[in-house]
């Protein structure tokens, strides 16, 4: 009984952080607390909840992705470019990038490589397609791809409503599925998963191209929303990734991942960006602001896990 | 959607013993990793209804020939027929097609996912929508079959299970069918985790399966449970079947001839020798457990050896982690004086460190001792590792060699002399003979008593009563607390398993 | 019209780590300060991302939308990827006005350097230097960004002007001086015969350093305005009579913008593109430029309401 | 040195590689390298290997302590190295005020700014018990605010001695590259000779099994978090020495750098395994890379481009190490 509820307490911290960091704003901002406030905040915050899983399914398989940035940043460039003047190129050109993201898991298996190597190599890869592709900033996106990311949608905006769905359905396929127990055995005991006569291979190369989709996916709702694009415009997506899945409960190792907790995750890394805004901090110290507001979100992380320990 | 639970295990139309196909059969089996020869030409046949006992000393080469059995190793030579027909190339799915399930002596679950989804991982045919709940109630079924009264529930998260638990799930997963039955089930080292009457649950779960058509092969270092279950006993040494015959045939000491050991010489009375304690005037270890109620507290004297008991995972090894962890700081609930050396019994998770040799895992614990001028001197570092490999028998042609290329036993040794050949006062052992064969066990004890009788203390604590009677006394363990102190003379069985059921009044 | 404003205004920047950033951030409170005492505002507040970031720049744009500033001034990450958070500070009524980094969103005032110029510059200068031409180096800024690409476009209009003029090497500087030296230090040994370098600013100290450490004769190197890069060309300049010349904006454009998003709000007609001069130091003004630059700094001004005026007027 | 590798005997290039999984990035540096010299036929090897061997020098330094914090396990990384290099950089700076006596005080400083900024990190992760990943993240931007208040960006000039020293020669070998070898040489013998070392590996290896070994796990932790942080002050004086002054963005890119030296050289990626021997070879192949890319004066984009592809391709000609058994 201990064993469950302490499951439950741990997956409910994410919520708790996200929980809190969103009361203070309410507090310090009322005006935050209405639809147009809220889809101010956080639909910026919708392409990184998309990125956050994507970082997500290689963290699942024990795999870290250092490219992921750059990736969004290269299809950002493609939508604004190909995809809004020539759409077939453009489709073409994505699923080129997911196949790619798909060669590279099984580059990684065969060769047995270690994933942050090779991402990092890709990520230097991706940004100079990129700048290829739009050496200089702009490009417009596709207006029925702009129609979309900023369709008003009745009571709640569109971004948390995204965000929902996206959190939902990925933990749905991942922790609920029969397939996503394979996908996520993977991660925990990759051996095992091969002794039960799965292939191993295929499992990378799901990740990975599901890593690729929701990549793109990513960049397009990007796009959308910034209507231009800009060969450095995500990279720091790669971070924030990482950032919102960890916040959100992933571990480095052990295939031990949260859709829900990461997608919170991410939403909760922007909310620290707008509360610090209406703090009014001397500018002086606004990116130091950042860090300890960062480590008290994680610190409420580590009181509930102490209360709950002593609980047990 | 309305599953019919599939359910237990009913294994096929019985079919009578020893049937003139055999469910597989090896002949001139061979396996070689580098240098190392682990096979040298095996032949072995299991037929339909029969247990099969297999044994041998440490890296005598069973659990390299059960996962070619099981698909997951391919031997350089010799031929395997399986369900009648020769296979080239065996795999992980031809294996399972035969009708081949294994119980890997490393456990080989995914800690991440629970109990139902581990089962489903086994069992590719439960999928679908709402496959949860059946996949729950099969492994649930299989579960209270073979360990009536056990507390596992679906949704437990394997990593937060013990080791013992760890493995009934194992082996209840391996007995479960879903579209196609088990129809031969290995079982590399069931026991050696479970305690006692977890232990004969599963032996008589052995039984029942056999008599009802299916094959078992039933690998352990325990002679007894061997003796007990099997039908035929196949005894392998140094990577060839050495004798092969029907159960009855063998007694314990022929079982141990066969294996290459010398004849036990009544082996109580060697350990009786030290095992009177020598108080001297103070205590180097007072311990209670955190749960303890009432006034009862774990006291260890130098030289003295003192066992813990108890059913697997009431508080036992998490009282010697809370000692290892007091050594050289303060603690609540424990006042250690001198250094404490830990010998893991969970070794994968506890005591390996998989990407070093043998050597650096044994030298690990001494590696002070063995600096000068705080840099390491390699030839002293060395000359432990030829000593540790001399007493205790380690089986490799180089202490260079990466420790995962040591059978079981064989890594279970080298943590045995990481501890030995510290400077630590006092040894903390957590059931650490798991896997560990009858002869390095005697040697074990007889070191075991010699550095007691040089000073040293040892906790002991372990999940077979006759290692017990090499303990001058015995706490018993119940839900996280010492719930009796047996002294030596009064050290019987049934005492210690009534102390460990039996809800006491007092504290 | 000078009575107490209850406009509020807020400075929107997106890169904090370097000198040039951080003379523009503390012109804008030392010039805003004395503003808003005056009571020609009533706040000026500076906010700042931390990694020239377009996403989270965007972000922070939104959530000054939400604070309910009238006017944002607005260094730019991206000239485009910013225009989505523009436009919707727009719609929301409020007056964006953007300099250095400007955005291309029709609807937000742009305080322009002609970045193109600053290239086209350099060439010509070079040409009267050296009238028959030769090689140059090129050191290149951060990829993919507009600044990089515009003063890169000046520098190869300036050569159509000057065909007797050659970039052999373009290596990357990242707007940054360690990278720079490296950089151009990695391709010394491959480099012909060179007689100038061109330079986005500020990296002319640690190419000059690089020539030095290989040994090879310093070319002309076009400065940046950055303090050490003053004071290396005077000492050369007193040994050698080194000649150059160093332009750069001035980090104090943030309060010019200021005062345009003042006039704006105070109903003045104001074109939407207005462009500022570089500041611009030449070999005779070179102890005068160093003189207003501070130790390790950038040279810098601060712009008036005056001046403000003067600008919009197109004077 | 004797690297700890696993010793299946399996013939060829593989095995060469598991043995000596730092040869790769040795192999690939002397390819671009040669490859630099014909495109430049063959003119320049001495600048071109010296001003490699410089620039190497810095990430060297970085790297190494990168190293140590990588060796100790999967999610340990030391992300606050950029902003150290910045802060540690500028207060050396500072207090040297440009005269030759005060460098040692200057440096003394710097290196106790990397001592603060160490421990400050490990307190984040034991204490709060926050990943690595972001309590090194989240230090990094305070100690940027930090550098920002403090120096304001501005360049202060290094003493001349120092500057001497950042940028001269003994026999035809930049120092800065004599110190990173000096240094290399001292933390290979702790690596693999000391127990501190030692420890190192056995927690990057099974942080429960180190713990029951007796390792002392907060210590050893603790010590190589703060060596990750001193080694990022040194490489920021040095740097300032070497660039004329300290600046706000002069660490912006070792973070990268400093992660890809570690596992470009051959290094476990998820700790217990590493060699220093495999950081000089990668820090020359990247430097090496760069020059070779800015010879064959490529636009920005192929740059990159190709950057990453040889990078890819030099990993996957080395291949990675497999387990043993399970
Ligand atoms: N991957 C490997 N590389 C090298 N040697 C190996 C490897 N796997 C097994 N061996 C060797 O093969 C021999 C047989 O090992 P195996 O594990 O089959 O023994 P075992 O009989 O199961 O022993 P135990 O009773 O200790 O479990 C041992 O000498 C072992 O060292
Ligand atoms: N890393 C950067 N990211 C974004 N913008 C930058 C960056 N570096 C410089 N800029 C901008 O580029 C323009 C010119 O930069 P320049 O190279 O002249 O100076 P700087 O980078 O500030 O100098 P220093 O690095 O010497 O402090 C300015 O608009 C400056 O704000
Ligand atoms: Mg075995
Ligand atoms: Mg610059």
């Amino acid at each position: 009984m201990t064993r469950f509820s302490s499951r439950v307490l741990r997956s409910a911290v994410p919520a708790l952080s996200f929980g809190v960091i969103l009361a203070a704003i309410f507090v310090i901002q009322p005006r935050a607390m209405s639809y147009v406030g809220m889809n101010l905040m956080l639909n910026l915050a919708l392409p990184i909840a998309f990125a956050t899983i994507a970082q997500l399914f290689v963290l699942t398989i024990g795999d870290l992705d250092l490219s992921i940035g750059g990736f969004v940043s290269l299809v950002a460039c493609i939508a604004a470019t190909w995809l809004n003047d020539t759409p077939l190129l453009g489709v073409a050109a994505l699923l080129a990038c997911i196949g790619v993201y798909a060669l590279l898991g099984a580059l990684i298996h065969w060769r047995n490589l270690p994933s942050i190597v090779v991402t990092l190599g890709m990520s230097f890869v991706w940004l100079g397609c990129a700048v290829l592709i739009l050496p200089s900033p702009g490009g417009s996106a596709p207006t029925w791809l702009t129609a979309i990311v900023k369709f008003k949608t009745p009571y709640v905006p569109l971004s948390i409503l995204g965000a929902a769905v996206l959190a939902f359905v990925v933990h749905v396929a991942l922790m609920r599925s029969a397939a996503g127990v394979v996908l996520r055995g993977a991660g925990g005991n990759a051996q095992a998963v091969a002794r039960a006569g799965w292939s191993l291979l295929r499992v990378k190369v799901t990740m990975y191209a599901l890593a690729g989709c929701f990549g793109v996916l990513s960049g397009l709702v990007l796009v959308g929303t910034t209507t231009s694009a800009d060969a450095n415009i995500a990279l720091r997506y790669t971070l924030f990734s990482i950032a919102g899945a960890i916040l959100g409960g992933a571990e480095f190792t052990g295939g031990r991942v949260s859709p829900i907790g990461a997608v919170l995750g991410a939403l909760t890394l922007a909310l620290v960006g707008s509360l610090l805004s209406f703090m009014r901090i001397s500018p002086d110290w606004q990116i130091g602001a950042q860090g300890i507001m960062l480590i008290a979100v994680l610190a409420l992380r580590t009181l509930v896990n102490r209360l709950e320990a002593r609980e047990a | 959607m309305q599953l019919t639970p599939i359910g237990i295990s009913r294994p096929m139309t019985a079919s009578p013993a020893r049937s003139p196909t055999p469910l597989v059969a090896l002949s001139g089996v061979t396996k070689s990793f580098g240098a190392v020869r682990a096979l040298g030409g095996v032949d072995l046949a299991i037929g339909p209804g029969e247990c099969l006992g297999l044994v041998g000393h440490n890296g005598a080469g069973k659990s390299t020939l059960m996962q070619i059995l099981a698909g997951t190793l391919h031997h350089d030579e010799g031929t395997l027929v399986a369900g009648g027909a020769p296979t080239g190339a065996f795999s992980v799915g031809a294996a399972h097609d035969a009708g081949i399930r294994c119980v890997f002596q490393e456990l080989s679950l995914c800690p991440n996912l629970s109990v139902a989804e581990n089962t489903r991982l086994r069992h590719p045919g439960l999928k679908g929508f709402g496959w949860r709940q059946p996949a729950g109630a099969l492994i649930e079924a299989t579960l209270s079959e073979i360990f009536p009264g056990h507390t596992i529930r679906p949704d437990d998260l394997v990593a937060d299970l013990e080791l013992g638990e760890r493995q009934m799930v194992e082996i209840a997963m391996n007995f479960t069918a879903t579209g196609d039955r088990p129809r031969l089930v290995i079982l590399d080292e069931p026991t050696s985790s479970l305690d006692h009457s977890v232990a004969a649950q599963l032996l008589a779960h052995v039984r029942r399966f056999v008599a009802a058509g299916g094959s078992v092969i039933l690998i352990s270092h325990i002679l007894g449970d061997i003796l007990g279950t099997s039908d035929r006993i196949v005894v392998m040494r140094d990577g060839r079947v050495v004798a092969e015959r029907p159960a009855a045939q063998f007694d314990r000491a022929a079982l141990v001839a066969a294996m290459g050991h010398v004849a036990e010489t009544a082996p109580e009375t060697a350990a009786a020798a030290v095992a009177e304690a020598r108080p001297a005037d103070r205590p180097i270890v007072e311990a209670r457990p955190p749960r303890q109620r009432g006034a009862r507290s774990l006291t260890l004297y130098p030289g003295q050896i003192v066992g813990l008991a108890g059913l697997a995972g009431h508080g036992q090894t998490a009282l010697l982690r809370l000692i290892q962890n007091a050594a050289g700081s303060t603690s609540r609930f424990a006042k250690v004086e001198g250094s404490v050396a830990f010998v893991a019994g969970d070794r994968q998770a506890d005591g390996v460190f998989p990407l070093w040799s043998i050597g650096q895992n044994v030298t690990i614990r001494s590696l002070a001792a063995l600096s000068r001028f705080g840099l390491i001197d390699g030839r002293r570092e060395r000359a432990v590792e030829e000593a540790a490999r001399e007493t205790f028998q380690i089986r490799t042609p180089d202490m260079d060699d990466n420790i995962l290329t040591l059978s079981g036993g064989n890594q279970q040794k080298a943590l045995f002399a990481r501890a030995l050949a510290s400077d630590a006062a006092i040894i903390a052992m957590d059931d650490p003979m798991r896997g560990v064969d009858v002869g390095t066990k005697r040697e074990v004890y007889a070191r075991i008593a010699e550095e007691a009788e040089k000073g040293r203390a040892f906790l002991w604590y372990t999940t077979e009563f006759d290692e017990l009677l090499n303990c001058s006394h015995v706490y018993v363990f119940r839900s996280g607390e010492i719930v009796a102190d047996l002294p030596r003379g009064e050290l019987t069985e049934e005492k210690v398993l009534q102390s460990s059921f039996e809800e006491t009044a007092d504290a | 019209a000078q009575e107490a404003s209850d406009k509020t205004f807020a400075l929107s920047n997106n890169y904090a780590g370097n000198s040039w950033r951080q003379a523009m951030i503390k012109s804008w409170e030392t010039g805003t300060k004395a503003a808003v005492e005056a009571g020609a505002a009533k706040a000026a507040d500076a906010f700042t991302t931390g990694e020239n970031s377009p996403t989270e720049q965007a972000a922070q744009l939104q959530n000054l939308i939400l604070q309910g500033y009238n006017a944002i001034v607005l260094n730019a990450a991206s000239p485009s990827a910013l225009n989505g958070a523009v436009k919707e500070a727009c719609d929301a009524g409020i007056t964006v006005v953007s300099f250095d980094g400007v955005v291309t969103e029709p609807c937000a005032w742009r305080v322009a350097v002609d970045f193109k110029k600053m290239g086209v510059d350099q060439i010509d200068y070079l040409a009267t230097r050296y009238p028959d031409g030769g090689n140059l180096l090129e050191i290149r800024g951060l990829a993919g960004t507009s600044v990089d690409d515009e003063i890169h476009a000046g520098l190869l209009e300036g050569i159509k002007k000057h065909p007797n003029f050659k970039i052999v090497r373009e290596v990357q500087g990242d707007w940054t001086q360690t990278v720079a030296q490296k950089s151009v230090a990695s391709v010394l040994p491959s480099l012909p015969e060179i007689v100038g370098v061109v330079t986005q600013g500020g990296d002319g100290y640690g190419a000059a350093q690089a020539f030095e450490a290989a040994g090879k004769p310093v070319p002309t190197i076009i400065m940046g305005n950055r303090q050490d890069e003053l004071a290396w060309w005077k000492e050369q300049k007193d040994k050698n009579g080194y000649e150059t010349f160093s332009q750069s904006i001035a980090p104090g454009v943030s309060t010019l913008a200021f005062w345009v998003a003042k006039e704006i709000l105070d109903g003045t007609e104001v074109p939407k593109d207005l462009s500022v001069p570089t500041l611009r130091i030449d070999q005779d003004g070179l102890e005068k430029g160093l003189e207003m630059t501070p130790e390790g700094g950038v040279t810098n001004v601060e712009y008036t309401e005056e001046q403000a005026k003067a600008v919009i007027a197109g004077k | 040195m004797s690297e700890a590798t696993l010793t299946t005997k399996r013939p060829g290039l593989k095995r060469l590689g598991r043995s000596y999984p730092f040869l790769f990035s040795f192999v690939g540096a002397a390819v671009i390298f040669a490859v630099t010299l014909v495109v430049n036929s063959f003119n320049g090897a001495g600048p071109i290997l010296t001003a490699a061997l410089t620039f190497g020098a810095f990430t060297v330094v970085v790297g190494l302590g990168q190293m140590f914090v990588i060796t100790t396990g999967p999610g340990n990384i030391d992300l606050s190295v950029p902003s150290t290099i910045a802060f540690a950089g500028a207060v050396a700076m500072k207090l040297m005020e440009g005269q030759d006596s005060l460098i040692f005080l200057g440096l003394a400083a710097a290196l106790g700014v990397g001592l603060v900024i160490g421990a400050f990190n490990y307190l984040l992760i034991r204490a709060l018990k926050i990943p690595p990943i972001i309590a090194t993240l989240s230090s990094s931007f305070i100690i940027q605010s930090l550098a920002i208040a403090y120096g304001r960006g501005l360049m202060i000039k290094p003493p001349p001695l120092l500057a001497e020293i950042a940028t001269g020669r003994v026999a035809g070998l930049p120092i800065v590259a004599l110190v990173a070898l000096a240094l290399s040489l001292v933390m290979a013998v702790v690596l693999h000779r000391t127990v501190y070392g030692r420890s190192v590996a056995a927690i990057g290896q099974n942080i429960r099994a180190a713990g029951l070994a007796g390792v002392k796990v907060d210590r050893v932790r603790f010590a190589t978090y703060v060596l990750s942080a001193m080694l990022a002050a040194l490489c920021g004086t040095l740097l300032a020495g070497f660039s004329g002054g300290a600046s706000l963005n002069m660490g912006e890119e070792y973070l990268l750098a400093s992660i890809a030296v570690v596992v470009v050289g051959g290094s476990a990626v998820a700790g217990g395994s590493s060699n220093v021997s495999g950081i000089w070879g990668a820090a020359l192949f990247l430097t090496l890379l760069v020059t070779m890319l800015n010879t064959f004066g490529v636009g920005a984009g192929v740059r990159q481009l190709l950057t990453g592809l040889i990078i890819i391709a030099v990993i996957t000609l080395a291949g990675g190490r497999k387990g043993a058994r399970h």
